[in-house]
């Protein structure tokens, strides 16, 4: 089934949205009325229907298949929260309404905020940011304030080897130098060389925990001390909490600032890549300079919003500032309250549980077939991590996951920690049961035995996706970046040749 | 608990597998002393989904619904209808629960229609390539400025940003340069009919990186930008447009017609909704192809297989954090992907023809709001010209205003001293939005309930 | 028009193709008198989405929703929470937009989710095979009753109702008897705790095709129907068993293992809504082999394709009118696919631990609203035996009662008086359901106000 | 991706809905408490979730593509109409409230009423029939009902050769012998036969027009006329109306009755297998016999509901009964409602214009390679017939229409009409665009072409669908009609080995 291009098949005469004819009337606009054609061409409801339905089959998802994403928490997303989502009191109130009509809407954020500090652990909470990066950013952001609040200019952040990209990223992204933490043999923080490292120059230290080999950093406490000793931060990247929730609350073990995946912990749909969500949790030390605008509770359970012009009155004078127009993403904070609700403390305890059982019964039912690097010294977190070494010579970790997806699959994070060769990270969620991970293990069982072989097969794997492999240097080399009409002779010019199906 | 499909069978014949007495054995590299014993006291414990349902609904009750009340806000998000068909699609599983597609033979559902949004904004803004969105008006809004200083590369410092600039925008911008250091030139606005756009170019110097102009702006005029494009241009600076109503784009011209460099603006009043604010949808477009490797965001491009078969990618990933770790061109990861399907899906049904009509309904009935307002005495039309959205003066404190309608159901607009609160000047300034679900009904409710109000 | 998608030009190229001057030329086999040359006077012209979906929803907002009220009708219709992932899956394209599958090859999807259905519906009712559910539980009784007439070859005449038997029901079946000259035996019910039994077996004779019981039964009662059933077998009549209540059977005996021949019912409490009476799900099902090409309505079966995949497909279709035309087994052509896909889908998230659950759930509730009702002055409860319905009698017209707590926004039960207008003895009894969608504070508004209406 | 039985993956102890454990306290269930296992498997939410997504992507639907359906109208489902029927005072309302708290619902089931009588000019309708076959019934109980109340005992319904399967099926319910009608060589029904068979002992005629030849009865009024003179009714079956909605009223041609498929031209989805809808209009010799309940508007316009108890204060004496428990299928009321709004007088007509014209175009842009056997005498209506005069000799019309199931698309109608050797009736529906037409006819043009050439390949069509043929005679030979666990020797009986992809 092959779907055209919406501008090969479109018109810009036809429209699914009726509307009435314009007027005659004179218009206000200025004298800049819009001439020109613009190309946008429009669909019936029917035609539009059926392209976006058609594409959408070309997508795996979720609701299809396991995803056996690292780093990434691809859990299953409840209906509940699609529904409360789009009741209208929170999917159709504007967002500078009088605060008088919108008093559900603000209790909504103020009890995120509440479970958010309560399965933490922490302090204050900014629920602005849009994302994890952006979540990243405020919290860092927020040290950086406090630092210069208390006149002291610090320049470097550590960043271990083996964290996501973003870490190093919003680092520089707030002017700072990122030097690199080492790793132990074990795939955990060096905890004596960063106590080497550390001094009056660190403005703060980013650890991801459980870490992105799927390790819990076991010395957290002690590296949390230590940066407070020479009066640095500690920030914690919460990617990876669901591992955790319920099991470990953060601030106990120091953390500062962690921001949390709405999108991943508390299951709000990825959507194809957003829309995500990445309040910051913080700890005492960095609250007051969390940025604008926030809710409050006052002491007769009445809720506030808190902006620039009444910031005075809430006692919050020294926030960084403002990290976007309004008030962060509503529509995500519905459906991870529902979530936790659903949940209760009891549920999101075994969550926690859940996802380390089911990742720790992958990494022991493969771990005979595949390397698992740091699989001897114990058990894994929510992730289990393995490694090429055994492949034959040409077969790489990329054909591997290639060939998963003619299993049915997902593939796996792949190349990612960079710590380990060709590495391979799995996340299998506490929402995949067992019958689905037997699956699984043995379709991947089945995959690593071909990988050992050095089955050629797999070089041009996949084979029974809607594409063959994809030529990503052509797509990089010459930059196709949106649609332009072929000339054509005579004839139609927006209805291509290569037809519907 | 319905969404955990283990059963207690499973847990245990998993845990003979893996060779653990119990599931806390799993959790032994956590130092005991931060261990949990039972769940987090304080919270309540899990709950049916019709006790959950029912605990949403009443806090959503407590909000009065823009489709409840006479409705009038705008100030960067719009009202408007958004068709059936929409949510339905956005709600397709293999949309909702996909990932970000890097595994492009099993996204390619993803990844046309972000080809498709590509090539739709960048037509609607008059530019050249638009990417993948980012995560609303605002930071885009910042990622833009920031661009233009990684193109200034670090040699220009300063940034000057148009008084009829969104102030939550110009905020944000404001508190990100706070941090890189670039030097900031803003004010508000003046209460006159007409932007000030000679004060405007006269600010502009060879020290400029970046000048940055709303079209409409945010007391709703509609002004050419080509003089300012020309001025920014000789100064060696780029000009950065904001649009925070896409739908203006269907009457009035293009910023890339006019000259701009970037255009950047909100996506929300086409398929996304009001939602309190947020997910939005990050809007952001270049008319220079040289600019295109120093765009933030996900790019998708057109690529073949290895069958020769036309199929999509991201590309040019090496510009993102992810790859790229500190010398990344932006701060984003995660966009807007679903608003992104939900804009395009509507701007499909829509089409040229429909985006257009659907403009000059909104106008029309703009038009048709301004002249009964001007009849309310003590009220004063400050636009010469406007598109969906003009500033009205009430001689006394708006804020006031429109909290007295409000309790009468009436959301009159937005005043203007909630969006500038430090400048007492603009203090009578209300901000009315109109838009094609506005009824003629709803415009003769706040034009009597001012009448009334004011005298 | 949102839904054509033909443009101007799209039409003038295929009136060419056809060689026809315009499209009036394709109606010229219809006299010229008849045809119709503007659009049909007095009604509206096409509106736009928006329009319509704000009349509708006016209409909408004048009907009290059960869950704005304290909610208490049952009598073949009951309000259940259902899940919101059952309505997600029902709106999937590929299930609410396919035809009647016909073509197997292509219709797995609905094919196999029939099959599940078929065998969830035959041991819910504890039986040996169901059908792929008919239109409703008042037209499968009848398709039961017409069944057990075509068994008996004509050679039989008489259908015995239970008094107890819902009337609509026994209305339905008299409506159509009336053209097929069945003898119906029916009567109202009396007051009693206990039905009479007695009084029913009392009636069935040599002429007598079946029995027609309710269980639970129209006042909420529950026996033993195995007396019944033998004395049917006895006279070589069938028992047909109606449950208007599928969520009873997680609680009480099924009618299959008491010696039922037929089992029907009304599935709507599963998956599918009030929706003021319909589309519902006819359930059917019986517990003998030999029956089964007797059976109403569309059968899916298990096969196997040309590579000896397990399939499946329609079956024994040579009893359907659209085969057997004049010879088959029932009026039943279209049925209530997706209705049934709802049922399956819920019945499927609940499994027997959730159905079990819910029915003790509603039961417990309905225990605490019989204890709390019976000490409202005024009020008798009749039933010693109840699921999670009950008759009570008031002492005064209970239809009245009703129409007077209804403007108080309490929806307090469906009144006997509705149900049997022509029986005056009734008119003092008010039939009240009880689910787990019923709070606490439902049960007690109902019982103060009752009070103070009864005093 | 193969997807296991429900009762192969689910167990007993899952469930995918939260509720209270049991208490302890006593029941009142009269003993009857069910005791035994009653074998039902639940499935958690992800699981149920993923179970049917992955079911639905092995049907084929009208969002997937085009249906070439004859005489069953597979036309787009707008989404609106979706939308509004979930409305909660249409979906959340139960059918014996109070009718004050129901008028909004009232109102609908009488404009909707009032459209029907407007658009086929009767005097009155009979909503509660629940489908086309259900609405048969009705209409020919009306006739009966009338007939008897002039104490006239007829025995005959006459229905052509043509005929829907229902057609005598419904004659023969209601007590009728049926007798056929015989059609003339150009495909409609011969008048003078008719005539010559009209007698005293004719209760009524049953008519589709259109025909199912997709050709308009042009002596239709010639022949209620004749019908009428004898004393008997005209009964005309409305599954075609999509061809002639705002072009043609029906009462104007002397119809007695006639049901309406509110699942065909009224856009209410199909569902794989109904809900339909087949309210009936009666013209005003038929209309006092209408079964209960139903609604009308009084002269104030309040509107009431009619049953049992009230029918002497509205003048409804002589109802035949009721035909079903309640209201009727009000959710399907609602949807046809919203799209008669949505369209007007104005669309309707267009419908019925770009129906006919769309199935001309098909018609047209293939009788030159198949064969047409009606098409020389002029336009068809709403569909394209054609024979399979011409194929190959061991190639059939099934292997035709499986062979474009490999194409992308859903078969035609086939072997119907009977009139016609190896049948295939096409009807396009309004909403197919031209460009979805002319790919269709590119498919169908191939196809047709192997057919005639005799390639082998279409005997065992499909070969690119989930399923293979399926062997339909030896599912009628042993018909396995319920999932039956397999005896396990150990282990869980009810996890099939067979696995899920």
């Amino acid at each position: 089934l092959e779907e055209p291009l919406l501008f090969e098949v479109g018109h810009v005469e036809t429209t699914g949205v009726d509307l009435p004819e314009p007027s005659s009337a004179a218009t206000r606009l200025g004298g800049m009325d819009r001439a020109e054609a613009i190309g946008l061409p429009g669909l019936s409801e029917p035609e539009a229907v059926r392209h976006y339905t058609r594409l959408s089959r070309q997508n795996y998802g979720i609701d299809l298949g396991f995803f056996p994403l690292g780093s990434c928490t691809m859990k299953h997303n409840p209906r509940l929260n699609e529904k409360v989502a789009r009741m209208p009191g929170f999917a159709d109130v504007h967002p500078l309404q009088p605060v008088q009509t919108v008093p559900g809407a603000l209790e909504v954020i103020n009890e995120l905020a509440n479970w958010l500090i309560d399965l933490t652990g922490m302090h204050g909470v900014a629920m602005s940011p849009k994302a994890g990066a952006h979540g990243e950013l405020c919290g860092i952001l927020c040290i950086r304030a406090a630092l210069e609040a208390r006149g002291d200019a610090r320049k470097v952040v550590l960043v271990p080897e083996s964290a996501h990209g973003t870490n190093p990223a919003t680092a520089a992204f707030a002017g700072y130098e990122v030097e690199d933490i080492p790793a132990t043999a074990e795939g955990r923080v060096d905890l004596e060389a960063l106590k080497a490292r550390l001094g009056p120059d660190v403005a703060a230290v980013m650890i991801t925990n459980p870490n992105t080999c799927g390790l819990f950093e076991r010395d957290m406490k002690a590296i949390s001390d230590a940066v407070h000793a020479v009066g640095g931060f500690v920030y914690c990247d919460g990617a990876n909490f669901n591992a955790i929730v319920g099991k470990v609350r953060p601030g106990d073990l120091g953390v500062d600032a962690m921001h949390i995946n709405l999108h991943k912990t508390f299951s709000t749909p990825h959507g194809g890549g957003g829309p995500g969500s990445g309040p910051v949790v913080l700890s005492e030390a960095l609250a007051p300079f969390g940025p604008l605008p926030y809710v409050v509770r006052d002491e007769d359970g009445e809720v506030h919003l808190v902006e620039e012009e009444n910031a005075d009155q809430y006692g919050h004078t020294q926030a960084f500032g403002r990290m976007t127009a309004f008030h962060g993403q509503m529509g995500m904070f519905t459906r991870a309250l529902t979530y936790m609700l659903s949940h209760g403390a009891d549920g999101l305890k075994q969550v926690a549980e859940d996802a380390v059982l089911n990742a720790n019964y992958v990494l022991r039912s493969l771990d005979d077939v595949l390397d698992a690097p740091f699989g001897p010294s114990g058990p894994c977190m929510h992730e289990a991590l393995f490694s090429d070494d055994g492949f034959a010579e040409d077969i790489s970790t990329l054909d591997l996951a290639k060939g998963l997806i003619d299993e049915g699959y997902h593939p796996m994070t792949m190349y990612f920690p960079l710590v380990v060769h060709g590495a391979m990270l799995i996340e299998p969620t506490e929402t995949e049961s067992k019958a689905a991970l037997d699956q699984f293990i043995a379709a991947l069982r089945s995959v690593a035995g071909r990988a050992k072989a050095g089955d050629a097969t797999l070089k041009t794997a996949p084979h029974y996706a809607p594409r063959r492999r994809l030529d990503e240097t052509l797509a990089a080399r010459k930059p196709v970046l949106a649609y332009e009409e072929p000339v054509a002779p005579s004839g139609q010019p927006t209805m291509s040749e290569q037809g519907g199906r | 608990m319905r969404y955990l499909p283990l059963t207690e069978a499973d847990r245990s014949a998993m845990l003979e597998t893996i060779g653990a007495p119990d599931v806390d054995a799993l959790f032994s590299d956590v130092p005991e002393e931060a261990r949990l014993t039972g769940p987090i006291e304080g919270l309540p414990m899990h709950a049916s989904e019709m006790a959950v349902e029912k605990h949403m609904r009443r806090l959503s009750k407590k909000n009065l619904a823009a489709s409840d009340a006479a409705f009038f806000l705008g100030a960067g998000a719009y009202k408007h209808h958004v068709p059936a068909s929409v949510d339905h699609i956005i709600q397709r599983g293999e949309f909702l629960t996909a990932y970000t597609p890097y595994q492009p033979e099993i996204a390619q559902g993803t990844l046309q229609m972000l080809f498709e949004f590509q090539t739709q904004v960048a037509r609607l803004y008059g530019c050249h390539v638009a990417n993948a969105s980012m995560y609303d008006g605002s930071t885009a809004c910042w990622e833009a400025v920031a661009m233009a200083s990684r193109i200034a590369r670090g040699k220009k410092r300063k940034v000057v940003l148009s008084g009829a600039l969104h102030p939550h925008y110009a905020e944000v911008v404001k508190t990100m340069a706070k941090f890189t250091e670039d030097e900031i030139a803003h004010a508000s606005p003046a209460l006159q009919a007409q932007p000030d756009n000679d004060g405007l170019i006269a600010r502009i110097d060879d020290d400029t990186s970046c000048v940055v102009v709303q079209y409409p702006d945010i007391l709703g005029r509609v002004t050419d930008l080509q003089p300012i494009a020309d001025a920014a241009h000789e100064k060696g600076a780029l000009l950065i447009v904001v649009n925070t109503e896409p739908v203006a784009l269907g009457a009035i011209k293009s910023p890339g017609e006019m000259g701009a460099d970037i255009v950047v603006g909100e996506g929300q009043s086409l398929g996304v909704g009001l939602q309190f604010g947020g997910p939005y949808l990050g809007l952001f477009a270049v008319t220079s192809q040289k600019h295109v490797r120093q765009m933030p965001g996900r790019l998708c491009g057109e690529t073949v297989d290895a069958e020769g078969k036309r199929g999509f990618v991201l590309t040019l990933s090496t510009r993102e954090q992810h790859i790229r770790r500190e010398k990344a061109t932006s701060n984003i990861c995660t966009n807007s992907g679903l608003c992104a399907l939900a804009f395009s899906v509507h701007m499909t049904l829509l089409g040229e023809k429909g985006l257009r009509r659907l403009a000059l309904e909104n106008h029309r009935l703009a038009c048709h709001a301004v002249e009964r307002l001007s009849k309310v005495p003590g009220v004063t039309v400050l636009n010469d010209s406007f598109f969906n959205e003009f500033t009205i003066r009430l001689g006394t404190d708006a804020r006031k205003v429109v909290r007295t309608l409000a309790e009468r159901d009436i959301l009159a607009g937005v005043s203007l001293g909630r969006l500038f609160p430090d400048n007492a000047d603009l203090a009578d300034g209300l901000l009315v939005a109109v838009t094609e679900t506005t009824t003629e009904e709803d415009i003769e409710t706040l034009a009597s309930a001012l009448e009334e109000v004011l005298s």
